[in-house]
């Protein structure tokens, strides 16, 4: 594994030990088979309550992982067929936004998928996950032909956040994601929103309208980065850690607010420590979703999706009888 | 006879020219209002930061909030803009007592919101209702630049919500006039999750073919500018207003980038074909009115609704 | 009058002489009234030979003088109110091409019309009249809106056709285009399109997809200019002339062809000798035919649209009995 | 089983990296193609101007007049690209005796015309009719290059519009090949008005939720690239085709701009965004299957047709 994290130490140097004991009971013919048994066991309790007990911070880390799986990887695993279209027919082909039509458990699909790169030269290519407005703009314009032909949508969130530089600003990034929001609120197709890795802001919430959200295990989804988070809050980028926290933007954290339907499960340790896993249980968890959207009437697609959207909020409403009043003396 | 319609000819009134460049740096979304509703009406002279004129204080409310040698617009809060804006005693206000609360057990949210409630003596962070212009029944919502810097969270975004869809009820259009600088941290996911929901409820109101005027003032930025405040039929700024997606200070720490002289003005908006319409504070009232009294006929072609 | 044309000189020459006559006759006190009267009259039946049967180049000349009045010098005399509306919410606001709202006889109506410059500052920034792709897309951002609103769209002709360089090919002029036309046919709102000076192949051709085609008396619209017509045929820009007779693209042609629908007046040697009198005419030929319009239905100005389009062409068809059986074969 | 699926997986040949750059000013859209359907045959031996090799002309005809060697793309007629495309027996013409007229007398029009069908063997400037593509029925049609450089005049414009209405009738999805240097000027503003049309029809299509797949091969400019060969759902290209607006040579001329080398190729096209996916000729008839077939699905939901 190229990249450990500080909490995953503890395990790393067990089982280096055990390796050792092995190597030492090897080399002097002595048996110490109970002993590493005891210490195997003992890996596997540590490694799940390292891994079952993750910090929003330590999730951050693994959701961030150099090797953790992109679009790219999982597409052949997850799709019998992949035919990706490129542009957004106005300005350029962005390509940190991936799209085009799958086929996906026998089911044509539109697929859209923000995608990072996995070393320094692709993460040039595609701007580090970061979508200008012509990702958003090519998202559209094939989400729009999902709804002609009436295919279901399947859309996968992994990016820091929109892109932020002066082009972004001069094409209009702002309104690039605004009717990205709106289109998608408006399909009568099954739409289903996966976050696969980082879901950063309005850049990720772009793609997000799904009729259901799904989150890997260790993704998260957040209105703002922990880093400005801390920078804002606490003038301090270094204290990331505790605003990850505050944030409340887990997986585990989205189901219980009801944003986030279903957690997909990955490999101990993070979804890079078995691509094939965790694609299956991608595979599984959105194969499930699709057939119950199916099953649904296009105007009901359309009708749950905003209630479920409109259902987002908590506030208090001290006044909740006056708006009958209101609006009966508008009407006349 | 033909001679008698050019009389009536009346233009808005458009600094299309980015004549008055602002650097982008100066004030800058995060930072307080050059001067804010508090500092304002204490203080009996005030120096405008664009001419450097010093100026009565009483002479720039009365010329609403705009500098009376250079037309530099002002910050300007949520009631003293409707005042401008709308027939006497027209308006009907909507959910005035609707409050935050914390869900997320944010780090200094509760007395952020006291502080932001005393500040802009408001519930929360837009006033919503309906009103007349000239006459043309309206559907309204101003966010308030003095709480919390505008920014959106369940109430904001419930607030705007319930007023397109009582325009869709009511079969009236809306104009909604922002200032903001995003999402609100404090609330989270559900925060974000705002600009789908309020998009969502404008996606509605096109279905039904109603108009939306939007108006952008000084400042609109992040998940405000993301969401319901690009998605207007018609676009208006204000006349040096800064509008974007990222603050220039995050462009600058983030790719350590400086935004040219002028970026994200209106008028940089405008030549960037994002804009319809620059129109001055003076002449707002006068242009949404031609804009509402114009879209009132409609619904003759087109599809039926 | 700042540009004459050669054709325009006996008519010079004429007016001089009796100008000197005059003066002559003031001078030296002797009554020449007879003759000046004899010449002015025939000064009168010149104007009506020489204007009233103009050559197609000459035509040519007039529609692109340097002080044919323009799209913004027409709309304070037309419309009771205008508001422009400005860019493609993309990339750019086209200067090239002005859109908005205005009030004509009383009705909100869209208005979008191709605006070339005056002089040369005023040219490079309306780049000639020539469209980049952002203005056709601002075309449509509007004219969309007119068709959600119900507003009757009137488009302005006048361009010497599109831009042609190397932004325009990045960002897709070709699609630009082929957009415009697709979203003009489909429109339920009555659509009128008026010449008003140069139009210039399909860069004019965009705002041309009317219910109604009228052209003013010394406009042209052409599938190619003159110019490179004559290099093409003849290897010769000279020749001009010869190819602006050979491509049948004057305002009488046209309406002969079937394609224009009326010819709008102008005053005797061109628009620019009288603003006043071409915008009354205009005001009053656009009006009636938007009074017709208006009284139909919206699938009916749709349909006709079509069908006016569908007729367009001239060919022969030896084999018009084919299709019966060949469409009865492919239904089984 | 999930490993099973894996195994199924085919990709379309994508050539997304512009690694071989073309030089625009050679071959222009106005010149004749390199090698003529009628210069191919007769020669032996040809030379590929891509890459030098000196090839038998019978491998390159076998080899979908690709180069057997750096793969690029000469052309092809349109008989011969239908015969590479279509299952065996498939194809049904249309309209195959409608001929051009002479309505604006254009000098040297007539013989131009017998010129082209002399060259090309074929009445006019395109192919239409209907075929089954690896079983899935479809209305196709092909511009030819050899009558007058594939430009659009009445019966071009009138033949694709006939082809898509009757798709319409018979719900069937509709492909285009493309390939013309714009609007036939012999036939003036006829010409110009066939973008009007076709472009009208292909909203009729539209309307219908019936696929549009325009394929675009080299070259493919002007008026014919401003109407129909833009207005597909999914637009496909040939590797290294020239696809514009205007000509580099008139571009040259008129703005006295050099475009840069590789402008205006497939590859060009689509890193600007304007292009689905370029496919090599040999994978075309796969690539179209397959989307052709992900397409027959449709209409369960989104608007029902
Ligand atoms: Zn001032
Ligand atoms: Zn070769």
């Amino acid at each position: 594994m190229a990249q450990l994290f500080d909490f995953e130490k503890p395990i790393v140097e067990l089982v280096q030990k055990i390796s050792e004991l092995k190597k030492f009971s090897a080399e002097k013919d002595i048996d110490l088979s109970q002993e590493v048994s005891t210490l195997e066991k003992k890996v596997s309790r540590l490694k799940k309550e390292i891994y079952g007990n993750l910090e929003p911070w330590q999730k951050v880390q693994i959701a961030r992982h150099s090797e953790r799986p992109n679009f790219y990887d999982y597409a052949p695993l997850l799709f019998e067929d992949f035919i990706e279209l490129k542009g957004d027919r106005l300005f350029a082909d962005d390509r940190s936004i991936a799209g085009g039509i799958a086929l996906f458990h026998g089911i044509a699909v539109t697929v859209i998928a923000q995608v990072k790169g996995k070393d320094t030269k692709e993460n040039i290519k595609r701007n580090f996950g970061m979508p200008h407005p012509e990702g958003y703009r090519k998202a559209v314009r094939l989400m729009d032909q999902a709804e002609k032909f009436g295919r279901p949508i399947l859309t996968f969130i992994d990016t820091p956040g929109a892109a932020c530089d002066l082009g972004a600003e001069e094409r209009g990034q702002g309104e690039a994601i605004a009717r990205c929001l709106l289109a998608m609120a408006g399909y009568r197709v099954p739409v289903i929103s996966t976050v696969i890795g980082e879901g950063g802001s309005g850049g990720a919430l772009a793609l997000g309208v799904g009729n259901v959200v799904l989150m890997l295990e260790n993704s998260f989804y957040s209105v703002i980065a922990p880093e400005s988070c801390a920078s804002i809050l606490w003038k301090d980028t270094s204290k990331a850690k505790e605003a990850a926290a505050a944030l409340k933007f887990t997986a585990q954290d989205l189901l219980r607010l009801g944003v986030a339907d279903e957690i997909v499960r990955e490999p101990l340790g993070g979804a890079h420590n078995n691509l094939h896993q965790t694609a299956e249980e991608l595979s599984q968890v959105i194969s499930k979703y699709l057939v119950r959207l199916r099953s649904e009437t296009p105007e009901s697609l359309r009708e749950k999706r905003y209630q479920k959207l409109r259902s987002i909020g908590v506030y208090q409403d001290k006044d909740q009888d006056k708006f009958a009043l209101d609006l009966t003396k508008g009407l006349d | 006879m033909f001679k008698d319609i050019f009389r009536k000819t009346k233009y808005v009134t458009i600094q299309s020219a980015p004549s008055q460049k602002r650097s982008p740096s100066e004030p800058s979304p995060q930072e307080p209002p050059v001067i804010s509703k508090r500092e304002l009406p204490d203080g009996l002279w005030v120096k405008c930061p664009k001419c450097g004129e010093v100026l009565f204080t009483k002479n720039i409310e009365e010329n609403a909030r705009v500098c009376t040698t250079c037309e530099y617009h002002f910050r300007i809060s949520a009631r003293a803009r409707l005042k401008l804006l709308v027939d006497e005693n027209s308006f009907e206000e909507w959910d005035s007592e609707m409050i935050s609360e914390d869900p997320m057990e944010f780090p200094g949210y509760k007395d952020k919101l006291l502080e932001a409630q005393e500040k802009s003596e408001m519930m929360e962070g837009v006033l919503t209702g309906r009103a007349a212009i000239e006459g043309v029944p309206v559907v309204l919502a101003f966010n308030e630049a003095n709480f919390m810097m505008g920014s959106m969270g369940s109430v904001v975004g419930e607030k705007i919500v319930r007023a397109i869809e009582r325009a869709i009820d009511l079969r009236l259009p809306v104009v909604i006039f922002s200032t903001s600088g995003g999402a609100r941290m404090q609330e989270g996911i559900l925060s974000l999750y705002q600009m789908a929901k309020t998009s969502a409820a404008l996606g509605r109101l096109a279905d039904e073919h109603l108009l939306y005027i939007s108006v952008l003032t000084d400042p609109t930025f992040g998940g405000v500018t993301a969401s319901y405040a690009s998605l207007g039929d018609i676009l208006i700024a204000e006349p040096n207003a800064l509008i974007g997606f990222t603050g220039p200070r995050v462009i600058k720490q983030t790719m350590r980038q400086e935004l040219p002289v002028g970026a994200q003005t209106a008028e940089f908006n405008q030549e960037h074909g994002l804009i319809d319409l620059i129109v001055e504070r003076t002449q707002m009232r006068s242009a949404l009115a031609r804009l509402l009294l114009y879209h009132q006929e409609g619904a003759q072609y087109g599809a039926t609704v």
